[in-house]
Formats: structure tokens, C-alpha cells, sequence
């Protein structure tokens, strides 16, 4: 394992420390328990709090700032965080609007979000994100995982809070927008969890893993590494399918995020743009809006993900409000 | 149940884990995220720097303790598995329980996993060791078992259990996601606690032995 | 090899093609010969221009639009751009005021940009930027060559040029923040050109290449793998004492960049932020302002570059001041 | 010179520089930035593809196409220098050119390489090769020398040329941040000099005996 470490066990306090550092304009990193909170406490809004372990960056902490999140808990790496972090974070940043919870459909998330929604004592619901159509979803799982659509969930749910909507309206826009994600993701390397420091699936140099999660989870299936293109053509299709079994629609367009998961040159990332914005017009499917780059990562590993999410006027509006985060910046 | 039992299990379970990082961490990253061990340790060290303190309380509230030490501690879905158990078992337990009501409120405990993570036997999990050991330990006390026969006798359900989740589909938990693939390989977290029982069980056959 | 490509003839258009589209509210893409122009013209300023080898994305293209450069240059990977790219650009996007390149200092953009320049019948200058400090200065070589600190020069000079300042002072100001900054980076893993197939250098397990270049150049030696803090200790280091022996004070504070080369993850270049914000607390200088992430990257090599701009009220202004381009948004 | 042997070159050093593919581009690789045959080749290509339309030119015409066309397609510190040549070739070299002219032309060539690189002998580039080459063409030319002869020795200066890169350390190019790391290694634009040399020579020497 090669990482820019001092001690396993130190990496998260102080990549934290150097976030928050980094962006001491942004946000504000409270430890033991460990959040991070905006700058400059919000009034009269629903707080939006999101979380889950750590090796996503940007994901979630970089998300916090204005027309974005108020709070992110971020639990050690790969693991999701504890409910004392939620409770203290719900505490810093709730302001008369109750607390809206954002979570990524994992065992581990779900359990511990839930644990905290259950001991916290102010207003509060939870939009749980399960936007990767690589895992069939079926009645006897657990359900589907939330990945990068995620970022589209936080950035519009972000807006929307922000204008004062209430917990009701929240809830039901956030469910809407994950309803309308979609994501595949594939995998070239794996990513190595820095305490486990060996990789955490063995891949040959001709394989691609298509329908990896962001923890390097396997997918689908163990494929032949192919060209770009047909790669891309099975994920958008995957997405496709996906969406007419669910009867959603993208026939407003669609915000195309075509998500790294770290270790994927931005060169490449273009490259499956071009590949999938091609794929997309044979479909007759307008790409409203595109975001290209790392936003939901997977520790160390080269790969990336698509995400399609069938936009509409309300989605599109929440999407191109002002944001200043970390990692996303724009009106702002 | 005896604070003072409880502090030296938690030594010896650590120490057991430390043990057996090598299986524990292998088998969560081949069906997993890889980080099962790495959570349990930290669970294991907080509450080994906390026994000094656990020490000066009942046994039920170092059992509540315990049980809130992991959930911020552990993390990850094991966190608050782990929890509820102990919480649970912390809430059920009288300060004058008879080894009936231990084994009573071992399998309660073992309910409240279910209930946290909607979970039941056959979807491999830990479950799939602890309802077995529940349900065996609950069975050899209504026999008339002594606590050296049970716990001469629980390690083997629970290494029944563990080798019971190989040839599983999963259907909760992080290996939900692989379908078939899953297959084949045996649960990281069935196979921790496999670990401490059988740690357990060991340190009260020492106790009888010694005190016999 | 283990990319995203469909032909490695291809990549460079394919990615051009794709980045055009997924910024086209900011960028247009001219193909034979190519090169990044704003999507809409400015006007009476000095037209600034860079490019160079591909593979350092977002770096330069990703550094077109408002408050930045007119128009950028691609090569293809590692390899400099020609003379007939800088032309046709020039010719795009030169707008009464002159042109002006800004080129990193390698023997082929050198060449290739004097060769443009001569050929060129409009009033133009070059600001040559060389900072990094890895390769020590000799009067019997080239000089040093321009890294990440190429970053600060476009985004400052950028600025400037948006004021309508004339080319001498664009020339002035660019060369002095490029003698203000110096950046010293390090490999852990070599990068990979795409027609070669096969890493550009062997590099250990427990080895880092310290000094290394953007295009997998060997760089001050060879050292073993050692704890992130004593790694950035001794760059900084280095670039302090490069300040020093060239008279430059960071007395005023720095601009801290902690540059990705690719594949490092955000969570470890925040950790190395962290690292170096410590060292210069240790030499008492003040950290004005920070960027982390990847900006000048080295195809899909795993490390990081640290750059220090000595800065001063002037540069902070035209650091601050706003920018929108694909690869830096703020103020807009 | 005629049209033809220029048009006929191309082909020729094409294939060899395809042939030492491997060669070309691990030196790159050890002491560059690995994509010198790339460049070249890309070169080579493009200029294949224009030999019908150079066919028709006067072969001072073709050579300043051919110096244009490398200008436009090689990029990277070859392209510019490799153009230099040629334009520089183009603009000496008069269409009743004899061997000497001929000769004296390549010197030129070689010494606009040295100015646009701000470089001479002894710094580890392709100049290493092309001035002892340039020298020898000379000298053999007033000597008297045939052009079968000439063809026959030019091959072994451009070989010792290219061997005198390995001890050196390099001063210019890529290589020159190495310091005595480059020690050691040959480089990379002197082996494709010495490549193409080569095969120039050995056209040269195919038509001569096929000549007689
Ligand atoms: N719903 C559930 N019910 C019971 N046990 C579960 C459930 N989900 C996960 N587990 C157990 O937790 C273990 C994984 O724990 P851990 O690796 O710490 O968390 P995570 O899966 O979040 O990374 C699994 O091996 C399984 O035994
Ligand atoms: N200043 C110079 N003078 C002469 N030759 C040079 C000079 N700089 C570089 N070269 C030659 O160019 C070769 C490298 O060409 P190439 O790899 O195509 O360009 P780059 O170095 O830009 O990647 C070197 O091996 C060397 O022979
Ligand atoms: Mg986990
Ligand atoms: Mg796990
Ligand atoms: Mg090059
Ligand atoms: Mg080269």
C-alpha cells in the first residue's frame, strides 16, 4: 500500500483537519464527535445533514456550505459513522426547521442514521439515496446502494431547503430526485482500505469489474476490458433499462454526471463524457445539464461511474442555484 | 452475571480478535468493504480503556455502557448490531439473574439484532451464528446443563453457525449486492462472533475448572 | 494498461470533444489544428494564451473562460503543441491589445511557442514560467521547468489582463508571480503515456520518487516510502530555501496549492495540506490563501506537488478576484 | 537531389522507425517522457500520406513541405528542430545542387537544429549524432569520396555518434534535469537520428548497386 500517511489511525482527524483548514471561509470541523458544519450557521431552514464513512471525498463533507448541506458526519473510512456524531451534529446546526437526514442505502448507514433519528428530540425524516442500478434490486435484499446520484440529491434538496421549505416538502422532493437518479459505475482497480493495506479484490490487468460499488464492492459481473465506448453503452443502457422498469421518464433530458471515483485522469473522465453524451443522442436524450470529475470516490480506485438523472423544470432550477461549497462552486 | 466477569471477557475477546485479524479482515473484504475487523478493534479498545471504569458498576450497567461505547465506537453496520445487543441485554437483566435469565436475556439481545437489522437466520449474517448459540444455550440451561457444559458446548453451534453461512445467498448487509458470487464464502461478521464466543465460552470453562 | 480508451489515436480528440460539450456555456473547441477558445470573444484586453502536452487536465484548457485564459493549446499527451495550433489561436481570440503566451519552460514548448511567435504578425511577448524547484538550477542546462505554479500565473495574470492592461504589463506582472512561486513535487507511483503502453518508470513498493516531473521525469532521487509529514517537510524545505537562495520573502504569506498529480485521493492531499500548513506555522508564514485538488496532473500518476506563492496585496487581488472556466469557478 | 529519392526516403525511414519501435521508445521512457517515437511516428505518417502531392514538387518545394508538415505534426522538442532542418535544407539547397551542395545544405540544416535548440555537440542530443554526421559528409564529399562510399560510412559515424550519448550527462532537453542520472542512458532523439541516417544510407547504397 502507497499513501501519503503518517499513522493508519490518524489519517481521518487529519485530512479533516486540513479540509477544514483548506476552507476555513466554508466550514468549520468539530471533533470527538467528529462533524463538519458550515461556517456561518443557518437560520430558519430545514438542516440538511448527510454522512457516511469516510474515502468518498468530496462526498459528503465537501458538499457543506451555502445552498448545500449544513452538516456532514463522517464516520472512519468505508464505515458508516456513529449516531453520536448525527446527534451533536443535528444539535449544532438544527435552526426551527427541523432536521432533514440524507442517507446512502447501506446496512451500516441506515441502522446508525436510524438510531439517531430514534434519540433525537427535534422534527426530523431521513431521504435515503438508492440511485445504483447495477445491484437488481429484489424484494429479499436490503434494496438497491446510493452512490453519486447522491451529489444530484444534495446539490437540488440543498436549494430547495434554503428557500424555507418545510420538512414535508423536503422529504418528498428529495425521494422524488433519488427516484430519478440512476447510476452504474465500473471498476479498473480496486481501492485499498488504508487498515486492511492490501487491495480489497484482486482484478487481472485485462478485467474490468462493471457494477462496482463505491466501496469497492463487486458488481455485476468480472468483464473483459473492452473499448470505452461499449462500456459506456452497456452502463447507459443499464440506466435505461432501469428507468423504464421504473417508469421514470427522461424524456425532459437528463443532468449527466459522469463521476470518477479517484484515481481516473479527468482526461479519461471527458473521454466517457464524449462516449455517453454520443449514446445519449442515439437515444433522443437531451443532456440538460453535465458535471464531470470526482465527486463520489472510491478511496483510491480507478473507475468511474454514470450517473443519468431524468431532470425536470423544478430539478433543473435547484440545480443551477447558487452553491458554495468545497466541492461544488457556482452564482456564488 | 459479575462485573468483574465481564471486564476480563472483554480482555479476552480483544485479545482473541487481535488474533484472528488476518480471517476476520479477509473474509469482509472478499464479500465486503473490508473494514469489519478494523471497526470490531476499535470497539475492542474503547472498551478496554473504559474497564477501569466499568469495573466500579453493576453488571447491567456495564452492560448498557458497553453497549453505548459501540454504537460510536464500532461504526459501520456491526456498530449498532452490537449495540442493540447489549442494550438490550443490559435492559432484560436483573442484578439477581439465575443462568436462565442469562440465557434469556442472551437471546433477547440476539432479537434486538433482528430487529435493528430487519434481520432473521439464513440471510448470512451474524445472526446465523448467534440465533443458533441463543437458542442452544436457552435449550441446555432449561435441560439442566451446567455452565461448564454449555460453554464447553456452545463454541461447537457457533462453529456450525459460522460454517452454515458459506454456501448462502446474502440477503442483508453490504453482501446483499453480489448474488451468486456471494456464495462460497463465509460472513465476516458471523465469523467475529464465532470468535467471541467461542473467547467467552473459554474463559468460563477456565473459572470452573479453577474454581473446581 | 488500464484505461478508458476506444483507440489510443483517438483519445485526445475524444476528450477534447467531450470536455467541449460538457462546458460548452464556457468553452469551444476548434479541431485542426486544435485549440480551447472562450465561447464568447472578450474584447480590448491582451489575449492570453497557453497550451502544452496533454495529460495535466485540467491544466490548460480546463483554464479557459472569463477571468483566466482566452484560449489554450492541447498537444497530444506529453507532447508539445505546434506552431499552426498557436496561430489559428491567436488569430481567434487576439483582440486589439496583442497576444500573449504563457508557456511552461520545456525545450519543445519553448520551441514550439518561439516558432508561433515569430511566425506571428501581431504584437506578442511570452512569460516563460519555471518553478519548480526539484531540478536545482546550473547555468549549463535549460532551466528549471514550469509546473503547478503555472496555475497561479494564469489565474493572477488572468485577472490582470481582464483589467485592460497593456502586454508590458502583463509581462511584468506575469513573470514576477512566476518568480514568486515555487513548487516541489513527489511520485509514488509512475504515470502511464497511453501510446507507450507501459509505466514510463519502475518504481518499488516502498519507494517515492522525490522531485519527480509532470511528465514521470526522474527527479532529485530516489527515496524510500517515509510518514507524509517528514515527505512534506522536505519539500517545503526545498522550496523554501530555493525562495531564499533566489531572494525571495514569504514574509508577506504564501498561496498554499497542494497539487493532485491524478490518482492521489482528496482525502491524502488534504492530509498533506495539513502537513504543510504545520511546517509553515513552524517558519512563521502566514498561509493567505489555499487550494487543494487536482490541477496540474501527470496522466494517472499517484502524488502531489506542493507550491508556495510568495504573495503580496497585489497578486491576492488578482487571486481573488472572479473567475469561471471548467477547472476554477468562483465569484460568478 | 531529386523528388524521388525524397519521396522514396520517407518510405524507407518510415519502416525503420516503425522497426525500432521498442528502441526509440524505452529511452524516451528512461530519461525522457516516453513519447518521442510517438512523434515521430506521427510524422512519418502524415508525411507518407502527402508523398503523392510531394511527388509533384521540386525537391527544395518538398523539403519545405516536408519541414512545415513535420512542424505541424510532430509537436514536442523533435518537431520543431527536426522542421528547422528541413526548412533551413529547403531554403539553401539550389535545384542544380551537386553532392557538395548537397552536402553543405545538411551542415546548414544541422546547425539551424543547433540555433532553434540553443544546443551543440556534447549535450546529449540528436545533435550528438547529426553534427560528427554532418562533418563526415563534408569532409568525404571534398575528399573526393563517391556517394556509394559516403553512404557506406555515414552509418558508422551516426553509430559511434549515438554510442557517445551514454557517458554524457545531458544539458539541454528533457534529460537535463537528470543531473548523472542520465548517465548511462543513450538518448532517445540521437538513436532515431541515427535510425533514420541509416536508413537514408542504405537507400542510397540500393540505388548505387543497382545503379551499376
Ligand atoms: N441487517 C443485518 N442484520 C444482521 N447482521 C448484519 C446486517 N447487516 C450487516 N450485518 C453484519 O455486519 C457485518 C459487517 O459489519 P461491518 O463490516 O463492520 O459493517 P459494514 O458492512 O457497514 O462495513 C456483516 O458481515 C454481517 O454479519
Ligand atoms: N535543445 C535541444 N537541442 C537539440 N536536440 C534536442 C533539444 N531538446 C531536445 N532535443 C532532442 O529531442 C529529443 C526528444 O524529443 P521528443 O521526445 O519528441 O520531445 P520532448 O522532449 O518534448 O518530449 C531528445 O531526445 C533530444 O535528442
Ligand atoms: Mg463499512
Ligand atoms: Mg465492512
Ligand atoms: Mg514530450
Ligand atoms: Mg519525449
Amino acid at each position: 500500500m502507497k499513501k501519503f500517511i503518517n499513522q493508519v489511525d490518524d489519517i481521518l482527524v487529519e485530512s479533516l483537519q486540513g479540509f477544514a483548514k483548506a476552507h476555513a471561509d466554508i466550514v468549520k470541523l468539530h471533533l470527538s464527535p467528529n462533524f463538519i458544519t458550515r461556517q456561518h450557521k443557518a437560520h430558519n431552514k430545514v438542516a440538511l445533514i448527510s454522512g457516511g464513512g469516510s474515502g468518498h471525498e468530496p462526498l459528503h463533507s465537501g458538499f457543506v456550505g451555502k445552498g448545500m448541506l449544513d452538516a456532514a458526519c463522517p464516520g472512519y473510512v468505508f464505515t458508516s459513522p456513529s449516531p453520536d456524531q448525527m446527534l451533536a451534529a443535528a444539535e449544532a446546526v438544527e435552526c426551527g426547521k427541523g432536521v432533514l437526514f440524507i442517507v446512502k442505502n447501506y446496512a451500516g448507514d441506515v441502522m446508525n442514521f436510524e438510531m439517531a433519528a430514534e434519540m433525537l428530540s427535534v422534527p426530523n425524516a431521513t431521504v435515503l439515496t438508492n440511485d445504483d442500478v447495477a445491484v437488481l434490486n429484489s424484494s429479499y435484499t436490503t434494496g438497491r446502494r446510493g452512490v453519486a446520484g447522491t451529489v444530484i440529491v444534495e446539490k437540488t434538496l440543498g436549494s430547495l431547503a434554503e428557500t424555507g421549505a418545510d420538512l414535508a416538502q423536503c422529504v418528498a422532493f428529495g425521494e422524488k430526485v433519488n427516484q430519478r437518479c440512476g447510476s452504474m459505475g465500473v471498476a479498473l482497480t480496486s481501492c485499498t482500505v488504508p487498515a486492511a493495506g492490501k487491495p480489497t479484490f484482486d482484478i487481472a490487468d485485462h478485467e474490468i469489474e462493471m457494477g462496482v460499488g463505491i466501496h469497492g464492492e463487486p458488481g455485476r459481473k468480472r468483464e473483459k476490458l473492452r473499448p470505452a465506448n461499449d462500456i459506456v453503452e452497456d452502463m447507459i443502457n443499464a440506466i435505461l433499462h432501469d428507468f423504464e422498469s421504473r417508469n421514470i421518464s427522461p424524456s425532459q433530458g437528463v443532468i449527466l454526471l459522469v463521476n470518477g471515483f479517484a484515481a481516473t485522469p479527468l482526461m479519461e473522465l471527458y473521454l466517457l463524457y464524449h462516449a455517453a453524451s454520443d449514446q445519449l443522442k442515439q437515444h433522443g436524450i437531451n443532456i440538460q445539464r453535465s458535471l464531470v470529475g470526482n465527486y463520489t470516490t472510491a478511496l483510491d480506485m480507478a473507475g468511474a461511474s454514470i450517473t443519468l438523472c431524468a431532470s425536470d423544470a423544478e430539478i433543473l432550477q435547484h440545480w443551477d442555484s447558487p452553491v458554495h461549497t468545497a466541492g461544488l462552486r457556482w452564482g456564488i | 452475571m459479575q462485573t468483574s466477569f465481564i471486564v476480563q471477557a472483554i480482555q479476552s475477546v480483544y485479545q482473541d480478535v487481535l488474533t484472528h485479524e488476518a480471517d476476520i479482515e479477509k473474509l469482509d473484504r472478499e464479500i465486503g468493504d473490508g473494514d469489519h475487523y478494523i471497526n470490531l478493534k476499535r470497539g475492542c479498545q474503547t472498551l478496554q480503556q473504559l474497564c477501569p471504569e466499568l469495573a466500579e458498576l453493576t453488571a447491567q450497567q456495564a452492560l448498557q455502557k458497553i453497549g453505548m461505547t459501540l454504537l460510536s465506537s464500532v461504526g459501520g453496520a456491526s456498530g449498532p448490531l452490537l449495540a442493540s445487543f447489549f442494550i438490550t441485554m443490559a435492559k432484560t437483566l436483573q442484578p439477581t439473574a439465575s443462568q436462565k435469565d442469562i440465557a434469556l436475556a442472551f437471546a433477547e439481545g440476539v432479537a434486538a439484532i433482528g430487529q435493528r437489522g430487519k434481520s432473521g437466520l439464513g440471510e448470512k449474517t451474524m445472526l446465523d451464528v448467534l440465533i443458533p448459540v441463543a437458542e442452544q444455550f436457552k435449550q441446555m440451561v432449561s435441560d439442566g446443563h451446567s455452565a461448564l457444559e454449555i460453554a464447553q458446548q456452545l463454541p461447537h453451534v457457533a462453529a456450525e453457525g459460522l460454517e452454515s453461512t458459506r454456501p448462502l445467498l446474502a440477503t442483508k448487509g453490504r453482501a446483499a449486492g453480489l448474488g451468486e458470487r456471494a456464495i462460497g464464502h463465509l460472513d465476516a461478521g458471523a465469523k467475529s462472533c464465532e470468535v467471541i464466543i467461542n473467547s467467552v465460552c473459554r474463559l468460563v470453562i477456565a473459572q470452573q475448572n479453577s474454581e473446581q
